[in-house]
C-alpha cells in the first residue's frame, strides 16, 4: 500500500499533494461555475445602469461609461424631464400597480397549488389513490402548450366572467402548477420512512394528526423548495397573464413587455425591472433558505 | 500505558500522539494507544469527549491534525478508509435504505469483486449466524431496529476486517432488548475472535463488554485498563467520579503529621495513613487531599461507633437501598442491603473502611493511594 | 334633462367654440354631446382604446384632454409587443367581452378584424361626421387615405399614422467633395442621391469600409420585416403580388427573383444583424455612425438627429427611396410598412361614440399635437406637414421627404389572412438571407404557401378583395402595371 | 397489530377500531373524517375540484375545435363546419410540424442532459462546507428567479453579432473567429440552449443539492469503510438514494423544456426562416399569428398524445420502483 504524507511526526501541517490538487481543482470548478452563472447577471445589472446609447454599444463595456439611475427611476416615475431615458420612453405607467397585482395573485395561487398538491401527493404516496395513473394524468396538464390551450380557456373564462380578474389568474396559476406541487412533494414524502408514521398511528393519532404533526414537519424543506419553484413559475409567467388581463390585473411580466417603445426595445428599463422583479423571489428564497437545503435532511435513519 | 494483557499478544493498532483540532477546538489531545489482536476495547467517556472522533480517525473518516496511526505495523495515518479494511458500525447503522438486506450485505463483497457464488455463500453463512435469513429480501427501511443493528454488524464483518469499530450501536435500542443484544455482541466477538473497539458513554456497557476500557475526557485518555482495574484503581478524580453508580463519595480532607504518625483529618475525625505515608508525602499533601470512598463500601456500624449521620433520602432498589446521608453540611451516599430498614430522618452511624478508600491529591487530582492500611 | 347635463352641455359648447378652428374635432365633440343628450352615453362612462406601448406617450395627454372635455372616462390599454396586439384583438373577436371600444392596430389587419366580425364599418358615420379623409387642405396624404381606412369597399378604420419608409443617409459623407471626386473617378458617374436601385447598390458598395468601422447599408432582412427591403424593388420593377384575375401568386417571377438577388448581393456590405437582429438594430447602428445609410421609419429621423441619442446628429440626410426606370420614366415605390389605424369594436357599449372619439383623435389639430410628441405615430395629414411645432420636432428637412415618400407608398398586403400571407413571405425571405434557401426557392415556396392560404380562405372572395386592394395602390404604380400588362386597364381604375 | 405494509409497500390501516377508540370522544363527524376511506378522498378532493374546474371544459373545447374548421375570421366558433380528421391529416403532411417536433426533442435532449449533469456535478461540488458557500449558492440560484423575458433579452444581447460574447471571442482568438450566432439554425440553437441551461441548471442543482443534503453522511462513510471508491459511492449509494427526487426534477425539466417558447421568441422568433422554431412556437404561429385555431388544437392534441405515450412507455418503468 502506498504511503502518503510527510515523515515528520509532530508537524502541525502535513503536506498532502493529492489533496492539494483536489483543492485546486475544486476551487477552479467553483470559480468557473460562478463565472458562468454570474456573467449574464452582471451584464443585466450593467445594462440596467446604462443610458440608451450604451445598451447595444460596441465594443461592449461591462462598467457603464455614463452610469445612470434613469432606468430605475422611470419604473416609478414615467414622466421625466427631457434628456433622460424616461423622456424617450414615456410609454408606461408606474410599476406599482402590476406589483400589487402580482403580490396578490402569485402568493395565493402558489399557496393553493402547494396545499392541494401536497395533500394529493400524500394520498398518492401513502394510499395509492387513483393508482399509478393519477399522477401521470396530473402531469399531462403540464404538457399542454399554452398557445393551444389559451383560446379554449378564454372562451370558457368569458362564460364565467373571469377575464381580467385576479381570481381568474389565480385559478389558472394554481391549476397549471399543481402538477409540479404534486410531483415535487411526492418525491419528498417518499423520503419519509414509513415507520415514523406507523409509530404515531400505533400511539393512536388520527390520520390528520399524523399528516400535520409527523409528516408535514419532516418534509417542510421539500415543501419550501416546491413553494419557491412554484412561486417562481407563477411570478414569471407571461403568456396567460397577457391573454387573461387587460387593465385591472396586469402582472409584472406583462408590465415588463411594455418597455417596448417608439425606437425599439428599452433594454435599460427592462433590465432594471428584471432586477426589481427578482427581488421578491430572492427575498422569498432567502427567507426559506434554511429549509431549502437542510430542511428535509431529518436524518432518514434516525429515530 | 503498559500492556496489562501480557506481552505475548500482538499489537494490531497503535496510535502515536494522535491529535485532532477542529477550527482551534481540540477534540482529541495527543493520544497514545496500543490495541491488541483479539481484544474487545471500550472507549468510555461523557459525550463530546473525543471518543467518536478517535474512532473515526482510526477508520480514516477523519484525518489527524498530528500524530500517526499504525495498523499491523503499517502507517495508515493518511490512507483513505477504502484501503484500510476496517469495519465500522455506525450509531444509526447507515444501512443503504434503497437496497435489500441482501444487497446491503453484498455491498462490500461486490466491491471486492468476489464471484456471486462466493458472495452468496458468505452471506448465507453470516445471515444464519445473525438470524437474518428471513429478512434477506426485505428493503432495509422496513426492518426493526434489532435487525438493522444485526445487518449493520453483519455487513461490517463480511468484509473480514482487521478491526471492527462500533460507534454506540446500542444507543437507539430500548432497555431490555439492549441487555440481550449486548450479550449477543459479546458472545459473537468471542466466537469470531475479532478485534473490536466499541465506543459508548454507558459505563455499565463498557464494564460488561470490554476486555479493557479506555476512559476519555476532554480529548485526553484518562485511564486504560481492565474493568476491574478501572473500578478498583481509578487513576484520578475524574475516573473515580465517572466510574461506578452511584458515584464515589469524594471528601476533601487535611493531612497532618504528628510524631511519626500521618493522618487525614475531616471534621475532627482522623484516619491513620501511615501505610501509604511515602506516596502521600510525594504528592505535596499540604495543598490538600481528597478521600474517595465508594457508596457500596460505606458500612453501617452499631450505634455510637463511627460517624453519626442524618438519613436524608432513602432510595429503595429492592435488594439494596441507596442512602443519602448528611454529616454536618456534607452529603454522603451509601449503599446498604435492603434488610437494614433505615428510615428517613433517622440518625445512623457509619464507618468508612480505609482499606477500600482512595486518596487523591486535591491539587492535581491524581490518585495518591488505593486502599489504606 | 337634468341640470348636470345642462351644465355639461354648456361646457362642451364653450370648449367646442374654442376648437372651432378644427371642424373635424368640433363635429366629433358635437356628436358626442348629442349622443350624451340622447342618453346613448352617460358622463363617466368608460371607453378603452387598445394601443401599443410606443404610442402611450403620444396619446395619453390627448385622451386626458378629451376626458376632460366630455366627462367620459377614456383609458388606454397598453400592449407591449406589436404581434400581441393582433392576438389580443382577435381574442376579443372570440370572447366579445366588450372590454375594448377602439383598437389602434396595423392598418393591414383591418381585413382580418372585419372578417372576424370584430370591427364595424364606418361608412355611415364618416358620411355623417366627415373626418376629412380625402378632400380639403387637411386631407390624408394620398394614397394613405385609401389603404389606411378601407377594406372590401367599406371604411373600417381611421388611419392614424404614416409608416412610409425613408432613406436616411450620411449627408456629410455624400456631400464631401473628396468622396464625390473619388466616386466619379471610379464609377464614371456623379455621387448624388440615387434615383435607381442600381445607383443605390453602387453607392452602398462605395461607402462600405469595414476597416474604418463603416458598413455600406443597413436594410431589414429580419424575420419580421424582410419583405420591406425586397418589396420596393419588386414593385418598382413592375411586380405585383397576385394575379388580379386568378389570385395566383406572381412573386416568383423574374422581377421578384431579380429584386431578391439584388438585396442579397448587398449583404456583403452590411452587418449580419440585418437578418439576425431585430428591428432596433438600425436604430443602433445608424445613430452610432456605423452604417452609411439605412431605410427605416420616420422615427429614426428623431433618434438620429437628437444629440442625446446620436453620434451623428446634424450629419443626417433624408431622401426618397430609389426606383426603376421604365421607358425613360422613373417609378419609385415606397413600402408603407405597418401603419397604425383606429377601428371601432363591434362589441363596445357605444360604437358610435367610440367612432367619435376616434375621429376626435384623428382630427387634424389633435393628431398633429399627438404626433409632435415622441412615439410611433408619424404625420399623415397634409396639415401636419405645415404644422410648425410638428416640423420643428421632426426637423425641417424630414417633413417634405416623408411627404414625397408617402405619396409614392404602397400598402402591405391587407387581404383577409394578411398576417399569414406576409409572415410566410417574411420567413422565406429571412431564410434566403441566412442562405438556407436560394432566392428562387424562397419565392416559389412562398408562392406555394400563398396558394394554399388562398384556397383555404376562399379564392373567390380573395380575388374580389385583391381587386379592390389594387385600387388602393398609388396611381403611378397602377399605370406601370397596366403598361406592363400585369393588370387589365379596367381593373386598374384608370 | 393495526397496521402493516401492504403488498406494494403502502401503509395500510387494517382495523378502524384503533381510530375509533382514539377519537370516540370527539364525536361522529371527527370519526367520519378520520375514516381511512374518507380521509383518502378528502386528500385528493381539492386537487380534483381545481383541475376539473379549470381543465375539463376547455379540454372539451379543444377537442371540438380540432374536429371543426374554424378561424376567427370565419365568424362564430359555434357555427364552424365539422371537418372530421382533416386537420390531423393536414398536420401529418406538414414537414414544418415534424421538423419543429424533431428540433424540440433535440433541444430537450441536449439542454436537459446538460442541466442534469451540470446540476448534479455542482450539487456534489457544493455538498461540503467551504468559505463563501452561501454566496456561491445564491449566485447560482439567481438565474432561475428572473422572468423568461429578461433571460431572453440578456442572451440576445450577449450573443448579438456585436455583443459581448463575440467581443470576447474576437479579443481572444482574433476578429476572424467571431460567430454570427443567430444566422444559422445550429449556432442560434446553441445560444438558445445555453440560455436555457443557464436559467434552469439552478433548478436541477437545487433539487439535487437538497436531496443530497438529506443523505446522512454515514451512508457514504459506511460505503467508504466497505471499500467503495468515490465513483462507486456515488453510483451505488448516493445517487440511488436521491434518485426519486432527481428523476422528478428531470421529468419536470423535460416537460417544461418541451414547451420552450419565450427564449426562442425573444432571441430569434424562430428564425432564420423557421429553422429554430420549437413546437410551441409552431403552435403559436399557426394558432395566434395565422389564426388557424382548429389546426393548432389538432397539433396540441397530437403533441399531448405523443408526450403521454412517451411518458407511459419511457418514464413509467423508470419510476416503477418509486411508485
Amino acid at each position: 500500500m502506498k504511503m502518503l504524507g510527510s515523515r515528520r511526526v509532530g508537524a502541525s501541517q502535513v503536506v498532502r499533494p493529492k489533496s492539494t490538487i483536489f483543492w485546486i481543482l475544486r476551487w477552479a470548478a467553483i470559480l468557473a461555475t460562478l463565472a458562468f452563472f454570474s456573467f449574464p447577471t452582471v451584464w443585466l445589472l450593467s445594462i440596467s445602469f446604462k443610458p440608451p446609447i450604451e445598451w447595444m454599444a460596441f465594443p461592449p463595456t461591462l462598467v457603464p461609461r455614463n452610469p445612470t439611475f434613469d432606468n430605475y427611476v422611470v419604473l416609478f416615475r414615467p414622466e421625466l424631464p427631457k434628456g433622460t431615458a424616461g423622456a424617450m420612453l414615456r410609454v408606461t405607467e408606474p410599476v406599482t400597480k402590476s406589483f400589487v397585482n402580482s403580490f396578490i395573485i402569485v402568493p395565493v395561487a402558489t399557496f393553493i397549488s402547494v396545499v392541494c398538491g401536497f395533500l394529493a401527493a400524500y394520498a398518492v404516496t401513502r394510499f395509492r389513490v387513483g393508482g399509478a395513473f393519477m399522477p401521470f394524468f396530473v402531469l399531462t396538464t403540464r404538457m399542454f402548450p399554452p398557445a393551444a390551450f389559451a383560446v379554449p380557456l378564454l372562451l370558457y373564462y368569458r362564460w364565467l366572467r373571469l377575464i381580467d380578474t385576479p381570481i381568474g389568474l389565480i385559478v389558472i396559476y394554481a391549476g397549471f402548477t399543481l402538477a409540479f406541487s404534486l410531483w415535487m412533494t411526492k418525491g419528498f414524502i417518499e423520503g419519509v420512512p414509513r415507520h415514523v408514521e406507523e409509530a404515531a398511528i400505533l400511539d393512536g393519532a388520527s390520520p390528520w394528526r399524523v399528516l400535520f404533526t409527523i409528516t408535514l414537519p419532516l418534509v417542510k424543506g421539500g415543501l419550501a423548495a416546491t413553494t419557491l419553484f412554484v412561486f417562481i413559475l407563477n411570478w414569471t409567467e407571461f403568456l396567460y397573464a397577457l391573454i387573461f388581463t387587460s387593465t385591472r390585473s396586469i402582472t409584472v411580466p406583462v408590465q415588463l413587455s411594455h418597455y417596448v417603445g417608439a425606437v425599439g426595445r428599452f433594454y435599460g428599463p427592462q433590465a432594471a425591472l428584471g432586477v426589481v422583479a427578482s427581488i421578491p423571489v430572492v427575498a422569498l428564497g432567502y427567507m426559506i433558505q434554511k429549509y431549502l437545503v437542510t430542511g428535509f435532511s431529518f436524518g432518514l435513519l434516525k429515530r | 500505558m503498559e500492556n496489562k494483557l501480557g506481552p505475548e499478544r500482538n499489537v494490531l493498532l497503535s496510535l502515536k500522539g494522535v491529535h485532532k483540532e477542529f477550527n482551534g477546538f481540540v477534540a482529541v489531545n495527543r493520544i497514545d494507544l496500543d490495541v491488541y489482536e483479539g481484544e474487545f476495547l471500550c472507549f468510555l467517556g461523557p459525550s463530546g469527549c473525543g471518543k467518536t472522533t478517535t474512532l473515526r480517525m482510526i477508520a480514516g473518516l477523519e484525518t489527524p491534525t498530528d500524530g500517526e496511526i499504525y495498523l499491523k505495523g503499517q502507517r495508515i495515518t493518511h490512507m483513505p478508509p477504502q484501503q484500510r479494511n476496517i469495519g465500522f458500525v455506525f450509531q444509526n447503522y447507515a444501512l443503504f435504505w434503497h437496497m435489500t438486506v441482501y444487497d446491503n450485505l453484498a455491498f462490500g463483497l461486490r466491491i471486492r469483486r468476489l464471484s456471486p457464488k462466493e458472495i452468496d455463500r458468505r452471506i448465507r453463512e453470516v445471515a444464519e449466524r445473525f438470524e437474518l435469513t428471513d429478512v434477506l429480501r426485505k428493503k432495509a427501511t422496513y426492518l426493526d431496529l434489532s435487525s438493522m443493528q444485526r445487518v449493520a454488524l453483519a455487513r461490517a464483518i463480511l468484509i473480514e476486517p482487521y478491526l471492527l469499530l462500533l460507534d454506540e450501536p446500542l444507543n437507539n435500542i430500548r432497555p431490555g432488548l439492549r441487555e440481550l443484544m449486548r450479550a449477543d455482541l459479546k458472545r459473537m466477538q468471542r466466537d469470531l475472535g475479532c478485534t473490536m473497539i466499541y465506543v459508548t458513554h454507558d459505563q455499565e456497557e463498557a464494564m460488561t463488554l470490554g476486555d479493557r476500557i479506555l476512559v476519555m475526557n476532554e480529548g485526553r485518555v484518562e485511564q486504560i485498563g481492565s474493568p476491574l482495574e478501572i473500578y478498583q484503581q481509578p487513576v484520578n478524580l475524574f475516573v473515580a467520579g465517572f466510574i461506578g453508580r452511584p458515584p464515589m463519595n469524594l471528601i476533601p480532607v487535611q493531612y497532618e503529621v504528628t510524631a511519626e504518625q500521618a493522618w487525614v483529618v475531616w471534621k475532627g475525625y482522623r484516619w491513620s495513613v501511615n501505610s501509604v505515608k511515602e506516596q502521600v508525602e510525594k504528592s505535596k499533601p499540604e495543598r490538600g487531599l481528597v478521600l474517595g470512598i465508594r457508596p457500596e463500601h460505606v458500612r453501617l456500624s452499631p450505634e455510637g461507633l463511627g460517624i453519626p449521620a442524618l438519613v436524608e433520602v432513602v432510595q429503595p432498589l429492592g435488594r439494596k437501598d441507596i442512602l443519602v446521608l448528611k454529616i454536618e453540611d456534607t452529603l454522603l451516599q451509601a449503599v446498604v442491603y435492603g434488610g437494614a430498614k433505615v428510615r428517613e430522618g433517622a440518625i445512623i452511624w457509619v464507618e468508612v473502611p480505609l482499606r477500600d478508600a482512595h486518596l487523591f491529591s486535591a491539587d492535581t487530582g491524581r490518585a495518591v493511594a488505593h486502599g489504606i492500611g | 334633462m337634468t341640470w348636470r347635463k345642462w351644465v355639461l352641455g354648456l361646457v362642451l359648447a364653450g370648449l367646442g367654440f374654442l376648437a372651432l378652428a378644427d371642424p373635424v374635432a368640433e363635429r366629433a365633440l358635437a356628436g358626442l354631446r348629442e349622443l350624451m343628450n340622447a342618453g346613448v352615453i352617460r358622463p363617466g362612462q368608460t371607453f378603452r382604446i387598445m394601443i401599443h406601448s410606443g404610442q402611450r406617450g403620444q396619446l395619453a395627454p390627448a385622451v386626458e384632454e378629451l376626458s376632460r372635455l366630455t366627462g367620459l372616462k377614456i383609458e388606454l390599454v397598453v400592449i407591449g409587443y406589436e404581434a400581441d396586439i393582433y392576438n389580443k384583438a382577435m381574442h376579443e373577436a372570440i370572447v366579445r367581452s366588450g372590454d375594448y371600444d377602439l383598437f389602434l392596430t396595423f392598418c393591414n389587419w383591418i381585413g382580418d378584424m372585419a372578417e372576424a366580425g370584430l370591427i364595424v364599418p364606418l361608412d355611415s358615420w364618416i358620411k355623417k361626421y366627415d373626418p376629412e379623409i380625402h378632400t380639403g387642405p387637411n386631407a390624408y396624404v394620398k394614397p394613405l387615405d385609401l389603404f389606411t381606412t378601407q377594406y372590401g369597399g367599406h371604411y373600417y378604420a381611421l388611419g392614424m399614422d404614416n409608416d412610409a419608409l425613408v432613406l436616411f443617409y450620411r449627408k456629410d459623407l455624400l456631400e464631401d467633395p473628396n468622396e464625390q471626386a473619388v466616386f466619379e473617378a471610379r464609377y464614371g458617374r456623379p455621387l448624388r442621391l440615387p434615383e435607381t436601385w442600381e445607383e443605390f447598390d453602387l453607392i452602398t458598395e462605395f461607402f462600405d469600409r469595414p476597416e474604418q468601422g463603416l458598413r455600406g447599408a443597413h436594410l431589414y432582412l429580419t424575420r419580421q420585416f424582410a419583405y420591406t427591403s425586397w418589396a420596393p424593388r419588386f414593385i418598382a420593377k413592375g411586380g405585383i403580388y397576385f394575379d388580379p384575375l386568378t389570385m395566383d401568386p406572381r412573386i416568383d417571377t423574374p422581377e421578384g427573383v431579380e429584386a431578391l438577388k439584388e438585396v442579397l448581393a448587398l449583404q456583403k456590405h452590411m452587418f449580419p444583424e440585418t437578418y439576425t437582429g431585430d428591428w432596433s438594430a438600425a436604430y443602433t447602428f445608424f445613430p452610432e455612425g456605423k452604417v452609411f445609410w439605412t431605410i427605416a421609419w420616420a422615427s429614426l429621423g428623431h433618434w438620429a438627429s437628437d444629440p442625446e441619442t446620436s453620434k451623428i446628429a446634424g450629419k443626417v440626410g433624408f431622401a426618397q427611396l430609389p426606383g426603376e426606370y421604365h421607358e425613360g420614366e422613373l417609378y419609385r415605390a415606397t413600402p408603407h410598412v405597418v401603419g397604425w389605424s383606429l377601428s371601432v369594436s363591434r362589441y363596445g357599449k357605444a360604437p358610435e361614440a367610440a367612432y367619435l372619439i376616434a375621429q376626435w383623435l384623428n382630427s387634424p389639430s389633435v393628431s398633429a399635437q399627438c404626433i409632435t410628441r415622441t412615439g410611433t405615430l408619424d404625420p399623415f395629414r397634409l396639415n401636419h406637414f405645415k404644422d410648425p411645432n410638428l416640423l420643428a420636432a421632426y426637423g425641417p428637412a424630414l417633413g417634405p421627404v416623408l411627404l414625397l415618400n408617402a405619396e409614392q407608398s404602397f400598402p402591405d398586403i391587407s387581404l383577409r389572412g394578411a398576417n399569414e400571407y406576409l409572415d410566410v413571405l417574411n420567413l422565406n425571405l429571412n431564410a434566403a438571407a441566412a442562405g438556407l434557401l436560394t432566392p428562387e426557392e424562397a419565392l416559389s415556396q412562398t408562392a406555394r404557401a400563398w396558394q394554399e392560404i388562398t384556397d383555404r380562405l376562399g379564392r373567390g372572395r380573395q380575388i374580389e378583395s385583391w381587386q379592390q386592394e389594387i385600387l388602393r395602390y398609388p396611381r403611378h404604380i397602377r399605370e406601370l402595371w397596366v403598361k406592363l400588362g400585369k393588370v387589365p386597364p379596367e381593373l386598374a381604375g384608370l | 397489530m393495526v397496521c402493516f405494509h401492504g403488498d406494494e409497500g403502502a401503509l395500510m390501516i387494517k382495523e378502524k377500531g384503533k381510530f375509533k377508540r382514539a377519537t370516540s370522544s370527539i364525536g361522529s363527524i371527527a370519526n367520519l373524517l378520520n375514516r381511512e376511506s374518507v380521509f383518502k378522498i378528502m386528500l385528493v378532493t381539492p386537487m380534483q375540484l381545481l383541475l376539473s374546474f379549470l381543465l375539463v371544459p376547455p379540454f372539451a373545447i379543444v377537442i371540438y375545435l380540432a374536429l371543426v374548421n374554424w378561424q376567427p375570421i370565419f365568424g362564430s366558433w359555434t357555427e364552424a363546419p365539422f371537418v372530421g380528421v382533416s386537420n390531423f391529416v393536414r398536420l401529418f403532411s406538414d414537414r414544418q410540424f415534424f421538423w419543429a417536433l424533431a428540433r424540440t426533442v433535440v433541444i430537450v435532449a441536449i439542454s436537459v442532459s446538460f442541466q442534469f449533469i451540470l446540476g448534479m456535478a455542482l450539487a456534489l461540488l457544493f455538498n461540503r462546507e467551504f468559505h463563501g458557500k452561501k454566496v456561491c449558492v445564491s449566485v447560482i440560484l439567481y438565474p432561475m428567479m428572473l422572468p423568461w423575458v429578461v433571460v431572453g433579452f440578456i442572451f440576445y444581447l450577449l450573443f448579438l453579432d456585436h455583443g459581448p460574447v463575440n467581443y470576447v471571442i474576437s479579443s481572444v482568438f482574433g476578429p476572424g473567429a467571431t460567430v454570427s450566432w443567430f444566422s444559422s439554425s445550429v449556432t442560434a440553437l446553441v445560444a438558445i440552449i445555453l440560455a436555457d441551461i443557464w436559467q434552469w441548471t439552478p433548478f436541477m442543482f437545487l433539487m439535487s443539492y437538497s436531496a443530497l443534503g438529506a443523505v446522512p453522511k454515514e451512508l457514504r462513510e459506511a460505503a467508504m469503510t466497505l471499500g467503495a471508491n468515490l465513483w462507486q459511492i456515488f453510483r451505488y449509494v448516493t445517487f440511488p438514494t436521491i434518485k426519486p427526487v432527481v428523476l422528478i426534477a428531470l421529468i419536470i425539466r423535460a416537460l417544461e423544456c418541451f414547451k420552450i417558447f419565450d427564449l426562442i421568441f425573444i432571441m430569434t422568433r424562430g428564425g432564420p426562416g423557421v429553422s429554430t422554431e420549437s413546437m410551441s412556437l409552431y403552435i403559436y404561429r399557426m394558432g395566434f399569428r395565422y389564426g388557424q385555431l382548429s389546426f393548432a388544437a389538432a397539433v396540441a392534441i397530437v403533441v399531448l398524445v405523443a408526450i403521454s405515450l412517451v411518458a407511459r412507455i419511457g418514464v413509467r418503468p423508470l419510476l416503477k420502483e418509486e411508485l
